[in-house]
């Protein structure tokens, strides 16, 4: 179809040379393609409610998205590299979750927890958690050779169930201060779970541009035999990636159970549509190698800003779900369209 | 203060935000659908937000009211361990909260408006209980199992069970709150059990599918007939009155989706105004008590609605016309 | 160089220890045996050509020699030493540099990052220089005469500029062992001679080579020594200088050479009624094309890389939308981007990539062979097993198919095998026209023989076959050989033309519009 | 491969042509490769209740599935094709719904519904709007180009949230015979819609395997370019096959809907994770041009009997869900293990 598609215009030779050399600036701008459709929304949130600009409010929307920004993070590690998974929404409950399990007096909970451990075994119990479900998966994924979507789609089933499974369905409190640390201090007035989620971009931005491990994901991605045949070990970064990634959802869980001062079962329950659409939204390939953390994460802001601007214009509740999800089409077909070429 | 619309300022209308828990079941919106014209009544100024379930909506959502000043706070968190951050936040702004239908687990709020849902598995084992004559079998299609309603009713329901009819056989099914699944499990339990005579419903979500299957298997049977299966739903909502008439289900808790817009906003209203109350009994023919210290729950009533409004176990029941319940409002 | 005299296949080495030596290699994979206990052994210094059928397990060498491979049995050594364990790729790349057949171009990245994958340029922090990495790409490219932005994603390359980003990168590693699996395929004759040039005076500084190519006249022009493999074994090793083309072809086939594709084909009468007429056509990327084919005639379509013949071909078969003109065939127009209309109306296409148009590797022969006339194997308006299979077997005897029956997957078979595919699906519709866009690419000498056979005979029943090609083994059949240059038809030749003219012709040289 | 090896004369003649006859056997038993593990569960589930294997459960597994199979066909179809569309799961709601919402009386339902149109109408708006759903996708998709999954994804928060908007969150009671015919009534003491599934299933067996139609979706699905190439009309069968898929969602929800003698706003949510694992352990390839109605039918059967199976051995209620996803997650993998070769 591109074939014929494609190529209707104008006799090519002519601007052919042309279309070449504005590639790379295209390629730069590509990870600000959303900043127009950010500058929109804030204009339109403005328009609805003078508070939207306040930073109390912006304060707001970067706290309540830092966990599933988190989560985008991991999962774009995992796009660029061609890989999936989906079991991070349930990593996302499951790693603070058996962390809470462990350490929690059933006599203050009612019978829940099992206080095996210290409170502040929490943490790194939880990561604990996130980096051996990681590792489950890169050894189903990267050492057996099984499809990730198939894997992760069943772990993201039994990893929940498990979580519903050691709680009975309820929800954890009575958190440790070290767990609720992270989602609920806050530093020179800005909540520390802001702080983490724009530390762990920069970062982020850091080791994907500029570091040979972060340019291997990306060749991992774009083509794994070449990869392979320019001395890149993909086997051991794929699992690496995994268990980051794993270990990434397990944090953001415990920002979100900081937040909440508590894991409810549910936790993360469908985050994931909402992280491909982020990840996907701000440019990250489903295919592979391609793909930026500034992308997305504008990506997960801007998902967070429409949110908060359906709340603050009051829309019908009925009717929110369907607005949202518009805009998040609209936003998905524009960032296809104008990130180039059609696709698949 | 910033805002244009409400304003507490001298004598206007105070400000309140109202957080809808979820808009996918009809008892909420029901709820939804009583709130405005509540706040009419009441003169207080409205900002409404739903979290749709999530918990994590719901702390972003009085984010967003703090953020526009409301001088109080009515909410309805699903999950009751989770909201106590918000609710500490709220009190260092001294902005009243009023919850409706959960009580919070930790953290005190101005008042809590709910109906007993320990209550309402009570009632509901008494009168399977008592219209089985203490023996055979019963299924319950719980809720979700993350939800505290749920599982109060699960547990009171059990409880009940065992200590008044322990001859009766209780088939407990998780069903997410989801129709089909509920319609599945009855079918493979019919399958196994043909002769269960009771079916428990902790909300109306399963009352179709559970209809459906019972006709599909030839077991609707008016309830005089000895083979009928006694229904008992939850929620109140009109369909399950006009079941309630036509023979298909017997009973449902009415749980009063207009008391809790009303309550939960004139007790904010009064927070707001300086009021407070003490445990005792209301002008609205319910009870405040004391939970622990310095909360206060106003029990609403939520009866029990049969076919004919007769006594059950020692414990009244409304008939499903009666023009009291909020399934019958126009 | 010097040493090109000395035979190495007796296995006597005279000149320290080889730069590579690969004893009794086996490798299965799967049902296959790629490598039957072959071997080579490569001397310092020499150039050294690898040849075979498609199949024969030439890759698979380079696979084992590059490290990217386990062999199943046998042993590799470098300068004497046991190869280093496969984990250890540093180890390996210290060795051995490649130019794989396979592409290992990353189209996402850009052409810099390309050069220099996983060799970064890297600052004291370890964090990588960006500005070093563009600069020596660029310097790269310039040696190579590519000019190509090393900032745009490599997949905006076209192909030769993507095999020279590959040669580059192989060739710039510093290695002293330089393996190149038919570097050649995807170039023209300009990028061929460059190419050459460069591997020459890598020879003068002593860079040992391995060498693969179908094209036996590169591996006179600058191998010193040849091996020879056929059905998974090595066959035989010789000075160059040594073996005739004949004796090759007879080594990698198993038999004589057998005559080339008979010339001596009657040309079509002249009353032959004219079946296709290309009037005035304009691609959508600017080429241009007037022309008409005969009943019974065959006509070449010849051009250098990016000349626009493919272009104007996928245009004829409806592959791609003409910006103008219009194409009909025996007096009916076809429908402008329609292939289906281009096949009802009776043309015949073997597409250019067999891998990209031609098959679908999971659906079976049968299935592949006819999948352009769903409508002969109905039966009640439903496809009919039996007879899919009963006409699938008729072409895999016509066209000699070697494969376990119509129901084998066609991924199973043999390159060679495959392109027979592609043709007998060309052919299942009795087509009256046939066009083949580079029939023979990447096919070895005894499969391209048989297949420019089938091209004689079905001309001989009135087919007319236009052949978009730049092999000139593939042209020699040709009644006319149309040549275009920069999308413009710039010479026809008729049959008995010489070979330097057809290339000069090709290479834009005393270019005139006919 | 034959070419080398015919004339090697060495080993392999004597032992090839064996085993080169095994695989177009071993081709058409990749469809029943989960018969074993169904013989397993149902031995399992009847040494746990007696009842399993009577005709009664039996149905009844039938019939709880049968929705849900018929949506797992319409993947099928467009996972043959190499493509993914992740908004059946929606369609299966919005569909019957949107009927519903048409014909029902806001006199009877407390305000629900419009009422317009009389109650016979209520299957064809049904269909109608499963294939307006079905165009929008094929117009996005195939004539724009757009990202299969990421369009999809976008219209199944889109629909729902249309769900919900024209529901008011609510469930549509009291619909027209007509409408829950399908899903309520019975043909010889066996469920109409058991009979629509297996007759839909036997359909899409013929069209799969015995017309042009049916193989051009796996021509496509294996190589779209040679597909295209080869004179079969790619972008139109797209087309059509994702309208087919978003008709046969409507009616998967219109039995559903029936059989519920009501429209819940949240049917079919989450459904997909079910309908993508029945497919995935069922062989059919998430890459495109492999997989049998045949296989996707037993992968759907497999995972409603694990239900069942787990309902009648009555396990605890908080373990259900990690033990149905531990036995899909295992089904999964050895489906894949059996099923040949890793694959990605
Ligand atoms: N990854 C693989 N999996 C299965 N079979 C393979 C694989 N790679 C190669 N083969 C088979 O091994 C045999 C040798 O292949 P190889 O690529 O080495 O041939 P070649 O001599 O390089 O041929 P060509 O001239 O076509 O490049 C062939 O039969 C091929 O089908
Ligand atoms: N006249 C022209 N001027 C510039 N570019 C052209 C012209 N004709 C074709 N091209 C472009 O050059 C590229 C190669 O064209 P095409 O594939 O038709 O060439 P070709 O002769 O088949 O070369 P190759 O042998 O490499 O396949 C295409 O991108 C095409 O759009
Ligand atoms: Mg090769
Ligand atoms: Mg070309």
């Amino acid at each position: 179809m591109s074939d014929t598609l494609v190529s209707t215009g104008a006799p090519a030779p002519t601007d052919r040379p042309t279309a070449r050399r504005r590639m790379p600036a295209l390629a730069r701008l590509r990870d600000l393609v959303l900043v127009p459709a950010i500058v929109v929304i804030a204009v339109v949130g403005q328009l609805v409610n003078p508070v939207f600009l306040q930073s109390d409010n912006l304060i707001n929307i970067l706290q309540s998205m830092s966990a599933i920004a988190i989560l985008v993070l991991a999962e774009t590690l995992v796009l660029v590299t061609g890989k999936m998974d989906l079991s991070l929404e349930s990593t996302f409950g499951l790693a603070p979750g058996v962390a809470a399990w462990l350490v929690v007096d059933p006599a203050i909970t009612h019978g829940l927890g099992v206080d095996l451990l210290a409170g502040a075994w929490g943490v790194p119990v939880t990561l604990l958690v996130g980096a051996l479900v990681g590792a489950f998966n890169g050894l189903l994924i990267v050492r057996y050779g099984l499809n990730g979507f198939i894997v992760t789609l069943g772990m993201l089933i039994v990893l929940r169930g498990l979580l519903t499974g050691i709680s009975g369905g309820s929800t954890f409190f009575g958190l440790p201060p070290s767990m609720s640390y992270l989602g609920s201090a806050s530093w020179v007035g800005v909540p520390v779970s802001i702080w983490l989620c724009l530390v762990a971009f920069a970062v982020a931005v850091v080791v994907l541009g500029f570091t040979a491990g972060g340019r291997a994901l990306y060749a991992i991605g774009g083509n794994v035999d070449a990869a392979r045949a320019a001395g890149i070990r993909t086997d051991r970064i794929l699992f690496l990636t995994l268990v980051t990634a794993s270990v990434l959802a397990a944090l953001a869980g415990l920002i979100q159970a900081g937040r909440l001062a508590s894991i409810p079962s549910g936790q993360g329950d469908g985050a994931i549509f909402q992280v491909f659409a982020a990840a996907v939204i701000g440019g990250v390939s489903l295919n592979g190698g391609k793909g930026s953390m500034v992308g997305a994460f504008t990506g997960v802001l801007l998902l967070f800003m429409i949110v908060n601007v359906l709340t603050l214009a009051g829309v019908p509740a009925q009717w929110t779900n369907f607005l949202n999800g518009a805009v998040i089409l609209v936003a998905l077909v524009l960032s296809r369209i104008t990130g180039g070429k059609a696709q698949e | 203060a910033s805002d244009g619309k409400g304003d507490a300022g001298g004598g206007g209308k105070p400000l309140v935000g109202v957080d809808y828990p979820r808009s996918d079941t009809d008892f909420w919106n029901a709820y939804i659908k009583y709130v405005p014209p509540s706040a009419r009544e009441l003169g207080v100024e409205l900002k409404t937000t739903n979290s749709q379930n999530d918990i994590a909506a719901l702390i972003s959502n009085i984010q967003t009211f703090i953020s526009q000043n409301v001088k109080g706070v009515v909410m309805a968190p699903q999950d009751t361990a989770a909201i106590a951050p918000s609710l500490q936040q709220l009190a260092d702004r001294k902005i009243p909260v009023v919850t409706i239908d959960t009580r919070p687990d930790t953290g005190n709020v101005f008042m809590v408006v709910r109906a007993d849902n320990r209550a309402y598995g009570t009632k509901a084992c008494q009168f399977l209980g008592t219209k089985l004559g203490g023996k055979g079998k019963v299924i319950m299609f719980q809720g979700g199992l993350d939800s505290i309603n749920g599982r109060d009713r699960t547990e009171s329901f059990n409880e009940c069970m065992k200590q008044n009819y322990p001859g009766i056989t209780v088939f407990g099914e998780a069903t997410e709150w989801k129709g089909d699944l509920a319609a599945s499990k009855f079918q493979t339990r019919l399958a196994s059990d043909p002769d269960i005579k009771g079916v428990y419903m902790q909300s109306s979500f399963a009352l179709a599918g559970t209809l459906q299957v019972l006709k599909q298997r030839n077991l609707q049977f008016p309830p005089s007939d000895p083979r009928h299966v006694f229904v008992v739903s939850n929620d109140g909502i009109p369909e399950e009155l006009k079941d309630i008439k036509e023979g298909l289900i017997d009973a449902t808790v009415s749980q009063p989706a207009d008391q809790f817009a009303t309550y939960g906003l004139y007790y904010v209203k009064a927070a707001i105004d300086g009021k407070t109350f003490a445990p005792g009994p209301t002008d609205h023919g319910s009870t405040i008590v004391q939970v622990r210290d310095g909360l206060l729950e106003d029990q609403l009533a939520a009866p029990l609605v049969t076919a004919d409004g007769a006594t059950v176990a020692g414990q009244p029941t409304v008939r499903y016309d009666d023009k009291a319940l909020w399934g019958n409002a126009s | 160089m010097t040493d090109s005299a000395a035979r190495p296949d007796d296995g006597r080495t005279d000149h320290g220890p080889p730069v590579v030596e690969a004893v009794d290699i086996t490798k299965r994979y799967g049902s296959t045996l790629a490598l039957d206990s072959a071997g080579i052994m490569i001397r310092p210094g020499e150039t050294h050509a690898l040849v075979g059928r498609n199949g024969a397990g030439k890759s698979t060498l380079v696979g084992i020699l590059t490290g990217l491979q386990e062999p199943d049995g046998g042993r590799v050594a470098f300068d004497g030493h046991p190869a280093p364990p496969l984990a250890d790729r540093d180890a390996w790349r210290r060795r051995v540099a490649c130019v794989y057949q396979k592409s290992t171009v990353i189209p996402t990245l850009s052409v810099a990052e390309n050069l220099f994958l996983n060799r970064h340029a890297r600052g004291r922090d370890r964090l990588i220089r960006w500005r070093t990495v563009r600069r020596e790409a660029e310097r790269l490219l310039r040696e190579w005469s590519v000019d190509a932005d090393v900032d745009q994603p490599a997949g905006t390359l076209t192909v030769e500029e993507r095999q020279f980003v590959e040669i580059a990168r192989a060739l710039s590693f510093g290695a002293r062992f330089i393996i190149l699996d038919e570097p050649t395929a995807q170039l023209d004759a300009g990028g061929i001679g460059r190419l050459f040039a460069r591997i020459r005076d890598l020879q003068q500084q002593g860079v040992t080579f391995l060498f693969i190519s179908h094209h036996l006249q590169e591996i006179y022009e600058i191998c010193d020594t040849v091996t020879v493999f056929r059905d998974a074994r090595h066959i035989r090793t010789a000075a160059v200088a040594d073996v005739t083309p004949a004796e090759l072809v007879a080594a990698m086939t198993g038999e004589e050479a057998g005559a080339g594709p008979s010339t001596d084909r009657p040309a079509p009468a002249g009353d032959a009624p004219e079946l296709l007429t290309v009037d005035g056509l304009v691609t959508a990327a600017g080429a241009e094309a007037s022309f008409r084919v005969r009943a019974g005639e065959v006509v070449g379509l010849a051009g250098g890389g990016g000349s626009g013949k493919v272009d104007v071909a996928e245009t004829i078969v409806g592959l791609r939308r003409p910006w103008a003109g219009a194409v009909r065939l025996a007096g009916r127009v076809l429908r402008p981007g329609s292939v289906r209309d281009a096949l009802d109306a009776g043309i015949g296409l073997v597409p250019q990539d067999r891998h990209r148009q031609g098959l679908v590797p999971m659906l079976s022969v049968a299935e592949n062979i006819t999948m352009t006339v769903p409508g002969k194997l109905r039966r009640r308006g439903f496809v009919a097993p039996a007879r899919r299979d009963a006409f699938a077997g008729r072409s895999i005897a016509d066209l000699g198919i070697k494969t376990t029956g119509p129901g084998q997957p066609v991924s199973g078979l043999s390159g060679g095998n495959q392109q027979k595919v592609v043709m007998g699906r060309a052919l299942a519709s009795d087509p009256k026209l046939l066009v083949l866009i580079t029939p023979t690419a990447g096919v070895d000498v005894r499969s391209k023989q048989n297949l420019l056979a089938v091209v004689d005979r079905v001309s001989a029943a009135g087919t007319g076959v236009l052949i978009v090609s730049d092999e000139l083994d593939d042209l020699r059949g040709c009644d006319r050989v149309l040549v275009m240059f920069a999308g413009r038809v710039v010479r026809e030749m008729s049959r008995g033309w010489r070979d330097a003219d057809l290339v000069a012709a090709m290479e834009g040289v005393q270019a005139e519009h006919v």
